[in-house]
């Protein structure tokens, strides 16, 4: 009992760690990503390649004044950033991020835990995080702050209903909402699932785009109408809560994608890779951060390439357009389904 | 409305379902940027590397010196005059006996102001020299702290004379050819002129 | 509170602050939009908050001190209005300027109206949220920026030419760079375009945006690339040609309904007609003197005034400004980035103007900003505001 | 007593809902704010929802369970309606303060 | 004492605590709030009666969207304290005196009650998905349907009292 819990304790301190690291390492790299599509550097000055720079980023929010507007509801104020910190580091608790490490006689699985409703636990979550951008915009107290909060809590309540439609499908097809379960079934003779849930893929994407808030979807931060959107007034750590936030949600999100369409932490051809034993664990666990690292790029490759949508191009898409497609989408599974036998 | 014949309308604003798509013009875009991604970038890295500047940049002043190193200003104000901003003061002085080696000609300007902060680098006041004694050179004007520290006197203007700036890149051909004739009073030194009376008065 | 016919009383309105600094009010100035929700019911703009009295400025200052304050006019595109303004005093003075250097004019305008146009379309994106073709495209300004550098010493407040003609000819490195920047314009101009102008999510935030229809934008006075994009063909270049543009084909391009995206689009071609005009130039340039004869305005050589009296007397008297200028008064316009860009000048013989008023596209496009907007949302405000290119520096002369 | 799981005895939690119901009852004649009552009711549905909750492991019947879904649907159902109802109210008196309501007209 | 009831006394209090303070507190925003942790504190309930799939549908149907509702139309309306209307002491110590005693009745009518354990009980796994979802979808299939179309008439009815009025 003891050990397990010091295992465990251990396992959500590493991914604790390791989240708030790759969001730290994410601002670098968006920084570099955009610096390289743009034929520029990138901060190139602490450090080789300037890779100390989020070290340095950090420290500098750390000291910053810090500043609470007096007009503002100071408990929520605080409040705000901590939520939406709290909530993006609550969803890595159900990711596999790789297979069981055989120690002595035991196993020890690389996930915290692996609840029957992983996937639906990760929504929750998700759900949830829109409070702590509702409650940060609204106590600044100012007009762009509460315009920015009102976008964005619209903006991703809509957006959970078609994300929510595509993991329907999805489920349909694995017959679990475990996502152990899930990588599982990838890694034992089947497909991805991206083969048999193209479309589904494509609507759960742009819905983490919109979760997240990235561009083309960020319109509650976007700097060009709304100054800042919900974080105007912040300053110091708390606009860095609400910056590594951002990061932390996009890392979760594209573990959470390569777990469901991309086949987890499984390798490709796993069955004819001689790996055997810790180190097929540690292959497999080293191939799911290239998978996410790959996706965090495809996010920040997205961001520097398109416009934004409009608040209402933006509310059209997702109920005109995602949602009846996530539906046929369910439809067509089904029908799929019961035309190959697998009902 | 037609008020010519080159009228070109150059707007299509249908859409074809590609178009309508999102999809294809997003990859396209995308293919766009990855092809920049590894391109090399157009950055400058400032302090280290310098971009080449124009010889005819116009950057900070800088009072020039003859060969001898005697300052040319003559302080007759005419860059004073031109200057739009009003950022030039100067006060004149007479020149002593003695003196000949540090002011060329008879007058000289004892205090030379350039309120930097004022200065907007239009270039008239070297257009205006009759001298050849102030030059924008392409240098940058250092920031600083203090507005004080702005006002530019002759401590910063004139040229080290250990340190001389080439600035013959400004001047026109035919302005370097003219140089080269020392028949002309303008091209004389006071070592010069002290030598032609001499050989003057042997004649 | 004015236009709508609501029956709901004021408390549901907010009001917000959109400036005077503001991300996408590229410069300092006001408006104060009466919001419902995100939909704009209502709007009133401010102008003055960098007001530098450059009219009254002007009235002190000797003719060729007037060029570096023409220069802070619209500061994308200072060298059209440093030749509109030499281009005014020649035209009260009466002057002939040779072929070369008319044509030299010609180059350098155009060459700024891309600049003025590269920094408008990218800004347009970049307030769509798409960041980088503008960095894409500002490598091209900066290539401008340094055929200015090579020709005239500065970048953005160019001071270029005099009056009577260019302050000297054209280096061979700068028909080098020139000839650099013509080679490669083309090639970023169209991955610009492919990036930009015909994505959905471009399309959709610019297309019925911001309109104007014909008859609105004459009433207040339109001109330029905005008039253009409602569909008028009116082109100063055109209808009342000045330095030789009268020898140069190129088109005009029009949009249909004058919204954000025909103003955007305009600009774009307008882009590709200046290169048209610049390579018919560089090809035809004339060889000859590149400044007019004009011993009383025009700055004698240097070794001249090193050695001649006469020229040293010249020199004096145009430096202190005490060359008599005729009596009378002119209007100049040249097609400046934005628009007609007039000069009124009103001279009583002195030494100084007696009256100068310069029309300014900007302060007029402004005027029209709040009945643009109205009845849209937010978004589209700021997209508007981009488009039509309103620039601070052009607003509050 | 009969525990519903190991320890806790279904009476407990007969309190408990009883507790969060007349709370919200309290809140429904205490407060004026037609949000803030609305609010209330929907803390007496979860009150009636978690005594379902309890008594579905107590008989170990699935139904129970399944009528607390029923009892969302309703609930959002009826916060979607309600809230626009609210909304409408609001634009035309400026208040959401019940006692301005019960004249049923402005 | 344990775990278990540790546990059920901790979410308990956090319950009623945040419940009280939901209709205590002056500021909409707060109450909205508190709301939220009252709700949190009852899904930590459900996951005590092992119903997990529950519990995670009422903190996203009842966190992630009804409160989200409430809190963007206050913030919408932008109630404040201010627009609190002030009321009277009687109605106020009225109101108390009612509850109270409709909480006594309650109380004194449910603490005699012997309630029967049913034969066959004792199910732990009936919070699960794979339960749940046979009997909600063959048992109660129509029940399903009309609420379905329930919700599509409070969608509609929704979206149509929102509109403005059409001049």
């Amino acid at each position: 009992m003891l050990t397990f819990i010091i295992y465990k304790s251990i396992l959500v301190l590493i991914v604790f760690l390791i989240s708030l690291g790759v969001a730290a390492y994410a601002t670098y790299g968006e920084r570099k990503v955009a610096a390289f599509m743009q034929d520029r550097i990138g901060p190139d000055r602490a450090g080789p390649f300037g890779i100390f720079q989020p070290l340095a980023d950090g420290l500098k929010m750390f000291m910053k004044e810090e500043i609470i507007p007096t007009v503002s509801n100071k408990f929520l104020f605080i409040l705000g950033p901590s939520l939406a910190m709290l909530t993006a580091l609550m969803a890595g608790v159900v990711v596999p991020w790789g297979g069981k490490l055989a120690i002595g006689d035991h196993f020890y699985p690389l996930q915290i835990t692996d609840i029957n409703i992983g996937i639906l636990y990760v929504f929750g979550v998700v759900s949830f995080g829109v409070y702590g951008i509702m409650i940060g915009g609204w106590a600044s107290n100012n007009k762009y702050s509460l315009l920015g909060a009102l976008r964005a809590s619209s903006q991703m309540i809509s957006y959970e209903i078609a994300m929510g439609l595509a993991i329907v499908a999805l489920v349909m097809k694995t017959g679990t909402l475990s996502l152990g379960e899930m990588v599982a079934q990838q890694g034992t003779g089947g497909w991805w699932n991206i083969v048999y849930q193209p479309l589904g893929f494509l609507i759960f994407l742009i819905c983490a785009f919109a979760e997240t808030n990235r561009a083309p979807f960020d319109l509650p931060e976007c700097e060009t109408e709304l100054v800042g959107g919900y974080h105007t007034e912040y300053s110091s750590m708390k606009l860095g809560f609400y910056l590594f936030a951002e990061y932390i949600n996009i890392f979760i999100s594209s573990a959470v994608i390569s777990t469901l369409y991309f086949g987890g932490f499984n390798l490709p051809f796993q069955s004819h890779i001689p790996l055997d034993g810790n180190w097929l664990v540690i292959a497999q666990t080293a191939f799911f951060f290239g998978k996410v690292i790959f996706f965090i790029f495809f996010f920040m490759w997205v961001r520097w390439t398109i416009p934004r949508f409009r608040y209402d191009q933006l509310m059209n898409l997702g109920w005109k357009i995602l949602i009846p497609l996530a539906i046929f989408n369910i439809l067509a599974t089904g029908v799929l389904m019961y035309a190959l036998g697998k009902v | 409305m037609q008020l010519t014949n080159r009228k070109k309308v150059v707007v299509k604003k249908e859409m074809s379902l590609a178009e309508k798509l999102y999809l294809p013009a997003i990859t396209n875009g995308m293919v766009i940027t990855m092809k920049h991604f590894f391109k090399k970038g157009a950055t400058v890295r400032y302090p280290e590397v310098k971009r080449e500047i124009s010889e005819t940049y116009r950057g900070q002043h800088v009072l020039k010196r003859d060969e001898q190193g005697a300052e040319r200003c003559t302080a007759c104000g005419l860059c004073a005059v031109a200057c739009p901003a009003e950022a030039i003061t100067m006060e004149a002085a007479e020149r002593k006996k003695g003196e000949e080696t540090l002011y060329r000609e008879e007058k000289y300007a004892a205090v030379y102001e350039i309120n930097m902060l004022r200065c907007i680098f239009c270039g008239l006041c070297e257009e205006a020299c009759p001298k050849e004694a102030i030059f924008l050179t392409d240098r940058i004007v250092p920031t600083d702290l203090k507005r004080d520290e702005f006002v530019y006197g002759k401590d910063k203007l004139v040229e080290d004379i250990n340190h001389r700036i080439d600035l013959s890149g400004r001047q026109t051909k035919e302005v370097l050819e003219f140089k080269k004739d020392k028949t002309k009073a303008h091209n004389q030194t006071w070592a010069d002129k002290q030598k032609l009376l001499k050989e003057n008065k042997h004649h | 509170m004015t236009s709508t016919s609501s029956t709901y009383d004021e408390k549901q309105y907010s009001t917000l602050n959109l400036g005077p600094t503001h991300p996408a009010t590229h410069g300092i100035f006001q408006n104060i939009l009466t919001m419902d929700g995100e939909m704009i019911v209502d709007s009133v703009s401010t102008i003055g908050y960098i007001h530098r009295a450059f009219e009254k400025l002007a009235e002190h200052r000797p003719y060729n001190q007037i060029t570096p304050i023409t220069d802070r006019l619209n500061y994308c595109s200072s060298p059209i209005n440093n030749m509109g303004w030499h281009m005014t005093v020649e035209k009260l003075i009466g002057a002939e300027i040779p072929k070369r250097a008319q044509y030299m004019r010609v180059i350098i305008m155009e060459l700024s109206r891309i600049a003025d146009h590269i920094v408008c379309d990218t800004v347009i994106a970049v307030d769509t949220g798409a960041m980088t073709g503008f960095l894409h495209l500002f490598q091209y300004r900066e290539w401008i920026y340094e055929i200015f550098e090579e020709i005239c010493g500065a970048r953005l407040t160019t001071n270029i030419g005099r009056i009577g003609g260019m302050e000297r000819d054209f280096s061979p490195k700068a028909w080098e760079k020139l000839d650099h920047f013509l080679k490669n314009f083309p090639t970023g101009l169209r991955e610009f375009q492919k990036l930009v102008d015909r994505n959905r999510i471009f399309m959709d935030r610019t297309i019925n945006v911001g309109g104007i229809t014909v008859d609105m934008a004459l009433d207040y006075g339109f001109t330029g690339p905005n008039l253009r994009a409602a569909g008028v063909d009116y082109d100063v270049r055109v209808a009342n040609p000045y330095s030789s543009y009268e020898d140069f084909e190129f088109d005009i391009p029009v949009g249909t309904n004058g919204d954000t995206y025909d103003r955007y689009m305009v600009r774009m071609e307008e882009m590709w007609q200046s290169l048209r005009i610049i390579e018919q130039a560089v090809k035809n340039i004339p060889d000859g003197a590149y400044h007019a004869d004009l011993p009383e305005f025009y700055l004698p050589e240097k070794q001249d005034v090193y050695n001649k009296m006469e020229a040293l007397i010249y020199h004096f008297k145009i430096v202190m400004g005490e060359t008599a200028v005729p009596k009378g008064e002119v209007y100049h316009s040249v097609e400046g980035g934005n628009g007609e860009l007039g000069f009124y000048l009103v001279s009583d013989g002195g030494r100084q103007p007696f009256r100068l008023h310069f029309r300014r596209p900007c302060f007029i496009y402004y005027q029209a900003y709040p009945e643009m907007i109205r009845g849209g949302m937010l978004s589209d405000a700021i997209l508007t505001m981009s488009s039509m290119n309103v620039i601070a520096g052009e607003l509050d002369a | 007593m009969k525990d519903v799981i190991i320890g806790i005895p279904i009476q407990w939690y007969i309190y408990l809902s009883v507790a969060l119901f007349c709370i919200g009852v309290l809140g429904v004649l205490f407060r004026r704010n037609a949000i803030i009552i609305f609010m209330c009711v929907e803390l007496m549905l979860n009150a009636v929802n978690l005594l379902m909750v309890a008594f579905s492991r107590y008989f170990g019947d699935t139904s129970g369970q399944v009528f607390v879904f029923f009892v969302m649907v309703v609930a959002a159902a009826e916060v979607a309606v309600g809230l626009a109802i609210l909304m409408m109210i609001f634009r035309n008196t400026k208040s959401t303060d019940i006692d301005t309501l019960n004249r049923l007209k402005w | 004492m344990l775990l278990s009831q540790y546990l059920f006394f901790f979410l308990s209090f956090v319950a009623v605590l945040s419940a009280l303070m939901v209709i205590l507190d002056k500021n909409p925003v707060h109450s909205v709030l508190f709301l939220i942790v009252t709700f949190f504190a009852i899904a930590g309930h459900y996951l005590l009666l092992n119903a997990q799939f529950l519990a995670v549908t009422h903190i996203i149907v009842y966190a992630g969207a009804i409160m989200v509702l409430f809190l963007y139309v206050i913030m919408m309306l932008n109630l404040n304290k201010e627009i609190e209307p002030h009321k009277k002491n009687i109605p106020k110590v009225a109101a108390v005196i009612s509850a109270g005693v409709l909480m006594m009745c309650l109380v004194a009518l449910l603490k005699g009650a012997e309630v029967q354990m049913l034969p066959a009980a004792r199910n732990s796994n009936i919070g699960l998905v794979d339960s749940l979802g046979k009997v909600l979808f063959k048992e109660y299939m129509l029940p399903f349907e009309v609420s379905s179309v329930l919700f599509l008439a409070a969608m509609v009815g929704a979206v149509f009292l929102s509109k403005k009025e059409i001049h």
